[in-house]
């Protein structure tokens, strides 16, 4: 059975195992050869940022993860146009390539799913 | 006759149900545990809870609290004990927080835990989910 | 879609932010201490308000109890329901979504 | 030796143990003879509540600890007057004497503490 | 005094809540997550920078590396330090206040 | 001469400190640490660090993560090794989140938490905060 997975990230990395232990959960559903997609809202998007410097406290580089979602057969990556913009973020300023979608078709995109996963 | 009864009941869903909070920080297991309880009532199935992100310490190393305070886990041993309700930990998370590297296998990791609960891996919520209907995720903040 | 939110909203623009990723139709469940955001003088309760033209918009009864907050004083837009209630929201309702704070 | 702690409630009561646990730390602040206030802000203001009925969800009713809090000879009990009136509440729906304050004259109530607590 | 805050702001009303709190001379160290909030464009960026007129306005170096933020994103406002600098402010201005989401 | 150095010194604070944020949902522990370090390498004391709130999962029933993992609480235990610091865990927190209530005594509880940390009471913490000149409070959510 293939069933469409959306995981939510809307938590800035780095102070907690929440961005870590979401990327396992999609890279889990991957394996699993389901239907995944990601989407990053709020500060959500800050994970995707270039130029973080994880090993400056020692902590795993998450970045290097996002990297291999396209390994993973990862459907797509969105990322909210308002969460990006209002946190004066472009998508260059973004060390993968990314679906902007604006904040009026997240609604959409969340009804076409079976299981959405928020933490 | 009591076939029609079949009938009205058509949307008998199965459910998965995920805790993803420490059990006094947020009421995130107390509404999952209360969500199950009422879906099995309607006749709806819950096959699997899965406990990840800090929502692993609803099952590490508990005994129980004190008589006068309220207790959360106890509620869960006590389902999984009357109803067929799987309730698993996961495995890499609770690894994560320092619990017993050293017994890499889940048959050692098992005595971590309280009554009721299992450890085991991502792969067991990723099955739950793609087989059930429904999946709810309870956590957050308070 | 069902989309379940478990925090007060200390702004109305906090929700206006996540009431916008709403689709018209879906169905907002408030529950544990989201309850407190849909009473009458809630820091949102304008926003939600407005919003009930698009969604259809229930509060737990008994996290509404549990805060001593009383039916008088919810906002008109606000249905009441239960566990049963929440439980038949999410049948008819999929997927399901949580917000948090 | 005497100290001023102020402890800062500003979160919801009910779904965590964050509002009980303060109020521990107050008390035994208070059983130490020191100079103890408390603030209520944001969605603290909630724990003051009346009408409250915390064993329809099995948990600890924590108002009757705020009513214990005159034997124990706390200072005060301020609450900031926008928490208040922003969530449509007044002092009458409070179930303790307290000292609304404005929200400008809380920087000058912080700057007389030696300890505050937030959680 | 000195404020420490550990979260950034999601909304310029949220930024304005935590800030008129504080008093004049008041020292405000963003750590942590806290560090994105004094990014320029980030989004309460208008009210902190026009809070620093009232208030001394301070961001953790390590924080920012972690998080790939450049001294020159910065708002102007802001002043870097380093662990030994959080130390010194902490003793230079009591009582100290950690504000949180 | 040498006593000259002690006037320039004069701002030699006391510290205590306060963690309430459980180990990995928090940067608190992390950042209480590298403060307590950074104040005592300019000649500060940190007297205390307390446990408190989920800050007390920092010291429960702790081994040590997988090796790539990071591992904040052994930051906090070597530290204790190496300097005089008093790393309490709150009984009553411990206690209310399922923790061995049958043993009430805190030398049987002191069993389930990691080297270099001891159990005791709110007390210690109001001690420590009157003694000290300066209380920080760390933890919060991500």
């Amino acid at each position: 059975m293939t069933s469409a997975f959306l995981f939510v990230f809307s938590r800035p990395p780095h102070s907690s195992l929440h961005v870590l232990e979401m990327l396992d959960m999609t890279l889990t559903a991957a394996a699993f050869d389901q239907n995944v997609s990601l989407l990053l809202i709020d500060d959500g998007v800050y994970s995707l940022r270039v130029g973080q410097k994880p090993e400056s406290r020692e902590c795993r580089d998450v970045s290097a993860i996002f990297d291999s979602l396209e390994i993973y057969d990862i459907d797509s990556v969105y990322v909210e146009q308002e969460s990006l913009a209002g946190r004066g973020l472009r998508s260059g300023d973004l060390g993968l390539a990314v679906d902007i979608l604006p904040r009026s078709d997240v609604g959409a995109l969340m009804r076409r799913q079976t299981v959405i996963v928020n933490v | 006759m009591r076939g029609g009864m079949v009938f009205q009941r058509v949307k008998q869903l199965k459910f998965a149900l995920q805790v993803n909070s420490a059990p006094y920080s947020s009421q995130g297991s107390e509404t999952a545990y209360r969500f199950a309880k009422a879906a099995m009532q309607l006749g709806h199935e819950v096959d699997r809870v899965f406990f990840y992100f800090d929502g692993v310490y609803n099952a590490l190393g508990y005994s129980a609290p004190p008589e006068d305070e309220k207790n959360v886990v106890g509620l869960w041993t006590t389902l999984a004990a009357q109803k067929k309700i799987d309730l698993v930990v996961c495995v890499s998370a609770v690894q994560r927080r320092g619990w017993a590297h050293n017994e890499s296998d889940n048959d050692s990791l098992q005595g971590l835990v309280a009554k009721g609960f299992r450890i085991s891996g991502l792969g067991q919520w990723v099955d739950a989910a793609i087989k059930a209907d429904r999946t709810l995720t309870f956590g957050g903040d308070s | 879609m069902l989309h379940l939110v478990n925090f007060p909203f200390s702004e109305a623009e906090a929700a206006k932010r996540i009431l916008s990723r709403m689709a018209p139709k879906d169905v907002l469940l408030f529950i544990e201490n989201g309850v407190c955001a849909v009473e009458r003088g809630a820091p949102a309760a304008c926003e939600i308000d407005s919003f009930a033209e698009v969604v259809e918009i229930y509060a737990l009864l008994p996290d509404l109890k549990t805060r001593g907050i009383g039916a008088a004083s919810l906002l008109q837009c606000v249905q009441i329901i239960d566990y049963p209630g929440f439980v038949t929201l999410a049948v008819e309702n999929g997927p399901v979504q949580s917000w948090f704070r």
